[in-house]
């Protein structure tokens, strides 16, 4: 077994962080908690920063438990960039909260449990790396301690744990299967033969745990309640960590580990996305709050990303697609919740004369919400067209159609929150209600970057090229 | 003393265990139901590996992170049982029904 | 020369264009403008038809953008430019309103009618044809004031235009034949060459004012008078007939064709002889007359060409001159009702006397020009068919009586008090000025001379030019007879004091009008009303309805992972009811915004699509359950 | 070069947004300056284009995860719409001297939707075609819904945005059908001229999918429905460019990509596409002739005339019994009928726009004689009237001779009931000249209510591009006619 | 023998089990439930998983205590010793848990399920230290990390005041 504790270095990196950025509050008065946000950034950095010796690994360490490859080095990349993004939202609403810290702390362990996610090619560790994403979205979503954010956790948790015994269950019963070998490759090999029923009541079970990880049908229930309840940042990471650590779990489990000729697992992802993406849309339709609107529309995307998972393995572009997709989502989605954050309202009227009050954060929605609708030139679009180029390569064009689809009817909801910010403000010019800085610099940035997108996505891809040819 | 044995009574405790999370209103029962299933989770894990791959110590880990699973889930959830009875005085999961639609 | 080809036809439109827009400023040149480029052109056109040259350039593909001057063109050409430039000078004594407008009309009418003379292609002829039907609706409402007038001119244009959409269907079949030139189309294989010769024969027959499109002449008539003058004798009508001569070759190639032509022929001259006999009014008399001789013109093309364009010729400077007259009445003392007129020939005696020759010509009394030249035509029918000669003879007899009867009026002592009948239709100003009567004379000229085209030794130049052969040999005892039918018709006219029986459907052009009207207007309108109806209720709705049958889908949906096993199970019969009835209501609502209903059927469907998410987690745990033992069972069924 | 042409405009966009101080009038000179120099470009272009297959041809790797490039091109299909397009944009940006609300927005929106427009017309990828085909709909959206006129201008612009967004996504569902079916994958329009992926089914449902979205953008029956809302309550400028642009992306697309790459599937289907052809010809005219309000007249006549081009481009894909000749005339005249109806088009609804200011309505028997009054705009319009109704001289005779006379030969049953149509047309515009212009005078507007001379500048120019072209159409064909043969024999192969 | 002993610590683990949600007071749910808790562990050392028995019955009676102590903090009903039934949808749990109780024995008892390979290790316990340290070291580290932010989170969900609170001082969002 490979001993190479450098080889999980940005991993390591994480977790220091997250304890030292403990130690660094512990130690500081309440109104200078600034230093530990550095030190949690300079970890999620560091983070970022170590994965690029690494890009183009095709590996696995520790056994076989986890692999380094182009999946684990784009969650790497991604994830904790999401973190840093999400620290740089909540740096505006949580500055001086007496849990400034722990927020940070949280984040990171968040993050930490995504990258595992991704990474982890053994069901053991997938388990583990399932509560370790499990545990801190509960204190997340609570973080706030008021009434909604009590709501939000509890139903986080519960879910979650039901979610979590699903997972435990299936990963027992696979590993009995797999002859006993908990890790993907061996796996593979051990599920060839095995007695289909027993392996389709445990793969629905370690389903049933990435499904509530990445907030798809069943397990989507949790994503509106907690991201209107908890606070904006909190719903932030919500919707965009696990979601990354969880698609790419899946799609690594689905591509490695069980034989698409032993239970007919593509045809069950593709029904679960089409019914995500069509109940996500539909139930997005006249949500008058801002938060639940943007909830439901990530439970839409991820009816979308799953479609690169229902192939996975079937369409030889189905991983870059994937990545594409998750890149451009985790940038809209950040940046819709950064104007969130930026001007919180509570319904959508609200924000009447956004143009007016704040240009740029008026531009920052358009580009965001058209992006996520996948009109181009911005980065979901390119994600949305080259998952859907491999979803109709893999065989899946019903599929595509049916997005395509819900993709109109998801133009309608999106729009409901733009004409009101494009039109002019009906009564009397209202002042503008203060705006922390964080949340706007974040939210631009973003929408620089989700509106290169589509020129954007030109790195990644080709990042994602070079690794699948070594 | 037959594999089918052990996951009879493993379906039984999950099962029992399920119903009560379903039918639980207090949140602790809830728990104590999600407990009780994965009770017979760790049943099944140890009865899968003795009968099926003893060789592999796969199973044994296996098992210690259920257990492990259990006692994190448990200690979350007694957290946030105190955090709702403190915030909105509810113990009961039907009282909190507020976030919806 | 060939400069002076492209000059033919450039130098109008490019004098007419600038006038046409040139507004109230330009009023006091154009006349002057008008009469210098007319006589200009008039000279270009003698000097081509000496020379005959022949020009070409790139056009599309398939066709070039051809023009010549062949014999027919070498006779017409000259002709058509001398009576523009007469009936130029006349306007610009008569015309007094919008006159830059009105000048540069005529002249652009100009340039298109000798291009349509002068093509050989039919892309050519297309661009003149049209644009010539596009001035004669401009020129009939000059008086844009007057609703009538305006409605006068659409009504001509889109007669014309009914026609001349065999001309594109004639430039397809050409097309898909191999050729667009005019001379080629004789050798397009058979079955497009019968399309090509329908196409021309509707055309033709629509500008010549030919059954069954005559109608818009007499309406045309609202027009000035000089219009009057040359659009519908000289010029454009007169292209009609023209056009059948020029591709006589391909009426004969397709055989039928031959026999439309000249019964379509005789029998306007027989129809609209009778119509033009039962007139009161003197410029409806003459517009029926005018399809009546081009009647005549057509069955020539059919049947004897060169006397077609004799005839052809004639008949232009004739008409011409009686219309001419007629509007120096009609602005000299305001009518134009044959009753009114009693004794204006002596209350103006050069204008009564141009007009006196003018009738007589048009009664074909030797040795007036349209006594040879429709003998000349006769005498073709008479070879064909004898039947076809009798009706041309008929009709022939009809023109004496007609022309006799405007001449007895207007030649007969003034009776008193005929002043209480002018002014009918505008206010005359009793005096003829010199400028109306001096372009008389010289179409009084021709009109008694021309007769010459159709008797040797002209007649078998002519038909050279014409290229259809020898000339029939004209025997005098036709001649002879015909020179009598005419006199005697004459004097039965100019005896017979009361008026002829004039039947009400002579009098009303036969019914043409108002059976356009039933047959094809109104059932245009209705379709195009209930088009839009059905544009505005029909298809919004059938759009509006995909959101329905979304909606019963997403009740379907909603359903299915709705919380409790019962109610799943009477969910399709609801689903299927309600989905109904949404539809159902869809449509009883009617004409509404199309995005109100969708926006109402997405919240519907966003109620809907919300139902499960109660807030309740025990709710939520039946639901994940239920959901992933459906997962498992699709695994377990698609294998 | 083509990039910059393309790119220019919106830089200059980004640029007004940016500089909020700009006043209103150096906006406007800004913004025709801007325009004009994009015309005098691609008169540039044009002069140096060498006559036969693409020029200028940059094609750079864009997205390679989704196999898209950077492919831009011109060839005798692209060049006129992109001079088209350059004029229409020029002509409303001088007729837009009058005043609007907010014209910096104006004015950029405009020059983003001109990036759009020019760089759909010179892609010669299915993606990059993609992009501009959604993007310029977000910007019609934008420009109906912050401009428009009358009270529903929101609701008619999201039916627009929902309905020819709908239409792009059949699209695209098409372009990955062909990607997926091309060997190797791509999306590269020459690439896939050059050997056609699909045969059988596949192509004809990805036929299917690309006709739905075209036709939905071009829109023929039954697809037409949005059209006349969103032109009656667009701004003058804003109903051009729709009109006169957008709309060609539709037909456009059908000549450079449904033909040249779904050869077989085009040929077994084109009867489809003439039917579809002949009824909006007829369909269009008919309901035109019944409309009561000028602008929607107008706008029905557009999908009258778009329907002469659908007719062609069908009748070209017959290729049984019929010489190719022939079927390249029809489709040179369904290009030329492109141009002209973008050119004529687009003056009508600029005299629209002057009607609306003056009047306050559409309504036509609101109006009466106002030649009298108003005689410089009464010409305008009446020679707009004959240019748009076909008269020889003017573009629209050239267009419509060649596609009947091309057409007829593959499709003479088709052509010969779609013939009444130019008649039906011709009738509509006389009437509504007359219950306008002519008779005794109904309506009384001031004194000053004629044209201005920005109008008239704005206006005047296409008109007399159309007569140029309409007398000396080699200045045209000479471009179009090459490449109208090329697309014939790939239809053909 | 064995079996018995087996069919015995079943019956007793199931009936506990279902007491749990029978018995009328929370306080008496929670003993029942140890109480299945401590038959299961017996069944682990049946399969002489000595040390996983052992370490399932501490856990769990330590977590019972935990959770009997936190009963009188919190619940409703001090001692929760009065009686009470908080159910709701009863017959719908009720058909769901027994259909998927039919389900997983129907599934248990007929999949074919593979034979046994090779047979279980001198020690076993053994076995499972050397994996912890070997193969699955990796899952041990991360479960340590998973223990950190439980803490953590626990603490954030629990604790009404942070370390900075004086009582007086105010929330602030």
């Amino acid at each position: 077994m490979t001993e190479r504790p450098l080889a999980l270095l940005p991993e390591l990196l994480l977790l220091a962080g997250a304890v030292s950025t403990l130690l660094t509050g512990a130690f500081l008065p309440r109104e200078r908690q600034w230093v530990a946000r550095l030190v949690a950034a300079g970890a999620l950095l560091a983070a970022v920063l170590a994965t690029l010796p690494a890009v183009g690994e095709r590996t696995t360490v520790y056994a076989h438990s986890y692999a380094l490859d182009a999946g684990t080095t784009a969650a790497r990349l991604l994830i904790p960039l999401a973190g840093l993004l999400v620290v740089g939202i909540a740096a505006g609403r949580v500055a001086g909260n007496r849990r400034e810290t722990e927020f940070y702390v949280l984040t990171l362990l968040a993050v930490l449990g995504a990258v595992l996610l991704a990474g982890a090619s053994d069901l053991l560790l997938l388990a583990v790396a399932y509560l370790l994403s499990s545990v801190p979205l509960a204190g997340l979503a609570g973080w706030g301690r008021d009434r909604r954010g009590a709501e939000a956790a509890l139903k986080v948790y519960l879910v979650g744990a039901l979610a979590g015994v699903g997972l435990l269950a299936g990963a027992a019963l696979l590993t009995a299967l797999g002859g006993g070998a908990s890790d993907y490759d061996r796996l593979a090999a051990g599920l060839a033969g095995a007695p289909s029923t027993a392996v389709a009541v445990g793969v629905v079970g370690v389903l049933a745990g990435l499904l509530f990880k990445i907030g798809a049908v069943p397990g989507h229930f949790w994503v509106p309640d907690a991201v209107q309840g908890a606070s904006i940042p909190a719903g932030a990471l919500l919707t965009t960590v696990p979601k990354l650590g969880g698609l790419l779990a899946a799609y690594r489990l689905f591509a490695v580990a069980v034989p698409a000729d032993v239970v007919d697992w593509p045809l069950l992802v593709a029904v679960l996305a089409a019914v995500t993406m069509t109940l996500g849309n539909f139930a997005a339709f006249g949500q008058a709050d801002p938060r639940r609107l943007l909830a439901y529309s990530t439970v839409a995307q991820v009816g979308y990303l799953l479609m690169a998972v229902a192939v996975a393995g079937r369409a030889e572009r189905a991983l870059p697609a994937l990545l594409v997709y998750l890149a451009g989502y985790a940038v809209t989605n950040l940046g819709a919740f950064a104007v969130l954050a930026a001007e919180p309202h509570d319904t959508l009227d609200d924000y009447r004369g956004l143009a007016r009050r704040r240009p740029w954060l008026a531009a920052t929605l358009v580009i965001c919400l058209l992006g996520l609708v996948g009109t181009p030139p911005t980065a979901v679009f390119a994600g949305k067209l080259t998952v859907f180029t491999a979803a109709w390569d893999g065989g899946l064009a019903w599929l595509v159609v049916v997005a395509a689809v819900n993709t109109v009817a998801s133009l309608f909801y999106y729009l409901r929150w733009l004409v009101p910010a494009l039109s002019l403000p009906s009564g009397p010019r209202p002042l503008r209600p203060a705006s922390p800085r964080g949340p706007r610099v974040v939210a631009v940035a973003t929408a620089v970057a989700a509106l290169l997108g589509a020129a954007g996505a030109l790195p990644l891809a080709g990042l994602v090229e070079q690794t699948l040819q070594r | 003393m037959t594999l089918p044995m052990f996951l009879l009574l493993a379906s039984a405790l999950f099962s029992v265990g399920l119903y009560g999370a379903l039918s639980q209103q207090a949140v602790v029962m809830v728990m104590m139901g999600l407990e009780l299933m994965i009770n017979g989770v760790v049943v099944a894990a140890a009865a899968l590996w003795w009968f099926l791959a003893p060789q592999q110590p796969d199973g044994q880990v296996l098992v210690l992170v259920v257990i492990a699973a259990m006692t994190v889930e448990m200690a979350m959830g007694f957290a946030v049982v105190t955090l709702l009875f403190r915030s909105s005085d509810a113990d009961m999961t039907d009282m909190a029904g507020e976030l919806r639609g | 020369m060939t400069v002076a080809l492209w000059a033919l036809v450039v130098l109008p439109a490019v004098a007419g264009g600038p006038l046409l827009l040139g507004g109230r400023r330009a009023d006091r040149v154009a006349p002057a403008l008008a009469l210098g480029v007319a006589a200009l052109v008039a000279a270009l056109a003698v000097a081509v038809a000496a020379a005959r040259p022949a020009v070409d350039a790139p056009m599309m593909a398939g066709a070039r953008w051809g023009l010549a001057v062949d014999g027919t063109a070498a006779l017409v050409v000259p002709a058509v430019a001398v009576v523009a430039l007469l009936v130029l000078g006349y306007a610009a004594a008569e015309i007094r309103s919008g006159r830059s407008r009105f000048h540069g009309l005529m002249l652009v009418f100009l340039a298109a009618v000798l291009l349509t003379a002068t093509a050989t292609t039919l892309p050519v002829l297309l661009l003149g044809w049209e644009v010539m039907g596009a001035m004669s609706y401009a020129l009939i409402a000059h008086h844009w004031r007057r609703d009538d007038a305006v409605a006068a001119g659409g009504t001509a244009f889109l007669t014309t235009r009914a026609g001349d959409l065999g001309l594109y269907l004639a430039a397809g079949a050409g097309l898909a034949g191999g050729t667009l030139d005019l001379a080629g189309l004789a050798g397009l294989p058979p079955g497009w060459r019968d399309v090509a010769a329908a196409g021309v024969l509707a055309a033709g027959f629509g500008k010549a004012a030919q059954l069954p499109f005559s109608f818009w002449l007499s309406r045309a008539m609202l027009g000035p008078s000089p219009v009057s003058a040359l659009l519908h004798s000289a010029a454009m009508v007169a292209m009609g007939g023209y056009l059948l001569v020029r591709l006589h070759p391909l009426l004969v190639a397709s055989g039928w064709a031959v026999d439309v032509a000249a019964w379509g022929g005789a029998l306007t001259a027989l129809a609209l002889g009778a119509v033009a006999l039962a007139q009161s009014d003197l410029k409806q008399l003459l517009a029926a007359s005018t399809s009546a001789q081009l009647g005549y013109v057509v069955l020539g093309a059919a049947v004897a060409p060169a006397g077609a364009v004799a005839h052809l010729i004639g008949h232009a400077a004739t008409k011409a001159l009686l219309f001419l007259a007629a509007g120096a009445w009609l602005s000299a003392l305001g009518t134009r009702r044959l009753s009114a007129l009693r004794g204006a020939g002596r209350r103006h005696p050069l204008v009564g006397a141009g007009f006196a020759v003018g009738a007589l010509g048009l009664a074909g009394v030797p040795p007036l020009a349209l006594w040879a030249t429709k003998d000349e035509v006769l005498a073709g029918a008479r070879e064909r068919s004898p039947a076809l000669y009798l009706v041309g003879l008929a009709g022939a007899l009809l023109a004496a009586l007609y022309a006799g009867r405007a001449l007895a009026v207007v030649l007969r002592p003034v009776p008193p008090g005929v002043e209480s009948g002018y002014d009918t239709e505008r206010d005359g100003t009793r005096v003829v000025t010199p400028g109306q009567r001096g372009p008389l004379v010289p179409l009084a000229v021709g009109a008694a001379v021309l007769g010459v085209l159709a008797l040797p030794p002209l007649s078998q130049a002519v038909a050279d030019a014409v290229g259809s052969g020898p000339a029939p040999p004209t025997r005098i005892a036709e001649l002879v007879l015909s020179g009598l039918l005419a006199v005697a018709g004459l004097t039965v006219a100019v005896a017979a004091p009361a008026r002829p029986p004039a039947p009400g459907w002579a009098r009303a052009w036969l019914g043409l009008d108002l059976a356009a009207r039933l047959l094809v207007v109104r059932p245009t309108l209705a379709l195009a009303r209930g088009l839009a109806r059905f544009d505005d209720r029909v298809l919004d709705r059938a759009v509006r309805a995909v959101p329905g049958a979304a909606l019963g889908a997403a009740r379907g949906l909603a359903r299915f992972d709705d919380a409790g096993l019962d109610r799943a199970v009477g969910a399709v019969p609801a689903v299927t009811r309600r989905a109904a009835d949404a539809v159902a209501r869809l449509d009883d609502h009617g004409v509404h915004a199309l995005v109100r209903r969708l926006a109402r059927a997405a919240r519907r469907l966003g109620v809907l699509a919300r139902r499960p998410q109660t807030g309740l987690v025990h709710q939520y745990y039946v639901q994940v359950v239920l959901m992933l033992g459906a997962a498992v069972l699709i695994l377990l069924l698609a294998r | 070069m083509l990039s910059l042409i393309v790119f220019t405009p919106l830089a200059v966009a980004v640029l007004l947004l940016c500089w909020r101080g700009l006043p209103a009038r150096a906006v406007s000179w800004l913004w025709i300056a801007v325009t004009v120099v994009e015309v005098v470009a691609v008169l540039g272009v044009w002069w140096a284009y060498p006559g036969e297959g693409f020029a200028y041809e940059v094609d750079r790797p864009w997205i390679p995860g989704a196999g898209a490039g950077y492919h831009v091109g011109v060839d005798g299909l692209s060049l006129p719409l992109l001079a088209l397009t350059t004029v229409v944009f020029a002509a409303c940006a001088v007729y837009s001297l009058r005043r609007q609300p907010r014209p910096r927005q104006f004015a950029a929106l405009f020059l983003a939707l001109q990036t759009t427009c020019l760089g759909l017309f010179v892609s010669l990828d299915l993606i990059l075609f993609f992009v501009f085909f959604d993007l310029s709909i977000v910007g019609m959206y934008a420009v109906i819904a912050g401009w428009g006129h009358g009270p529903q201008a929101r609701r008619s612009a999201l039916t627009f945005f929902l309905y020819t967004f709908l239409g792009s996504l059949a699209l695209l569902l098409g372009f990955i059908g062909l990607y997926v079916a091309a060997a190797p994958h791509t999306f590269d329009m020459v690439a896939l001229t050059r050997d056609p992926p699909t045969r059988g089914v596949a192509g004809a449902l990805v036929l299917l999918a690309i006709l739905l979205g075209l036709a939905i953008k071009t829109p023929t029956f039954p697809f037409h429905t949005w059209l006349p809302p969103a032109h009656t309550d667009a701004p003058a400028a804003g109903s051009a460019v729709l009109a006169g642009i957008l709309l060609k992306m539709g037909t456009y697309g059908f000549v450079r990509i449904a033909m040249p790459v779904l050869p077989d599937a085009w040929r077994r289907h084109a009867w489809v596409v003439v039917v579809v052809g002949v009824v909006s010809v007829l369909y269009g005219a008919l309901v035109a002739l019944a409309q009561r309000s000028f602008k929607r007249m107008v706008a029905y006549t557009s999908v009258n005339h778009m329907g002469y081009v659908v007719l062609a481009v069908g009748a070209a894909g017959l290729v049984a019994g019929s010489d190719a000749q022939a079927r390249a005339v029809a489709v040179t005249g369904a290009v030329t009928q492109m141009v002209s109806h973008g050119l004529i088009t687009s003056a009508l609804f600029l005299l629209a726009g002057v009607l609306y200011d003056r009047g306050g309505t559409y309504r036509m028997d609101a109006y009466g004689g106002l030649a009298g009054d108003t005689p410089r705009f009464a010409a305008l319009t009446a020679v707009a009237a004959f240019a748009s109704l076909g008269l020889p001289g003017f573009s629209g005779f050239i267009a419509e001779f060649q596609i009947f006379a091309g057409s007829l030969g593959s499709a003479p049953v088709a052509v010969a009931f779609a013939l009444p149509g130019i008649l039906v047309t011709a009738a509509l515009f006389l009437w509504a000249l007359h219950r306008v212009f002519l008779g005794p005078a109904r309506h009384r507007l001031s004194a000053t209510a004629d044209v201005t001379a920005a109008e008239t500048a704005a206006v005047l120019p296409l008109l007399a591009l159309s007569l140029l072209i309409g007398v000396f159409p080699r200045l045209l064909l000479d471009v179009v006619e090459p490449a109208a043969r090329a697309v014939t024999e790939l239809v053909a192969r | 023998m064995v079996v018995v002993a087996f069919v015995v610590l079943a019956l007793v683990a199931v009936a506990s089990g279902v007491a749990v949600f029978t018995v009328d007071s929370m306080a008496r749910a929670t003993f029942a439930l140890a109480l299945s808790f401590v038959a299961v562990g017996g069944e682990l050392l049946l399969l002489d998983l000595g040390y996983l028995g052992v370490v399932t019955v501490l856990m769990m009676v330590m977590e019972m205590a935990v959770m009997a102590v936190f009963m009188v903090m919190f619940m409703m009903n001090p001692a929760g010793l009065m009686p009470m039934s908080m159910l709701h949808n009863r017959r719908g749990a009720l058909a769901v848990s027994v259909g998927v109780f039919v389900v997983l024995a129907a599934g248990s008892v007929l999949v074919p399920w593979p034979t046994r390979r090779g047979g279980p290790p001198a020690d076993p316990t053994r076995a499972l230290g050397e994996a912890i340290m070997g193969s699955k070291m990796l899952v041990m580290m991360s479960i340590s990390a998973v223990l950190f932010a439980t803490m953590v989170a626990a603490l954030v969900l629990a604790t009404a005041r942070g370390r900075y609170d004086r009582a007086d001082s105010p929330e602030r969002p």
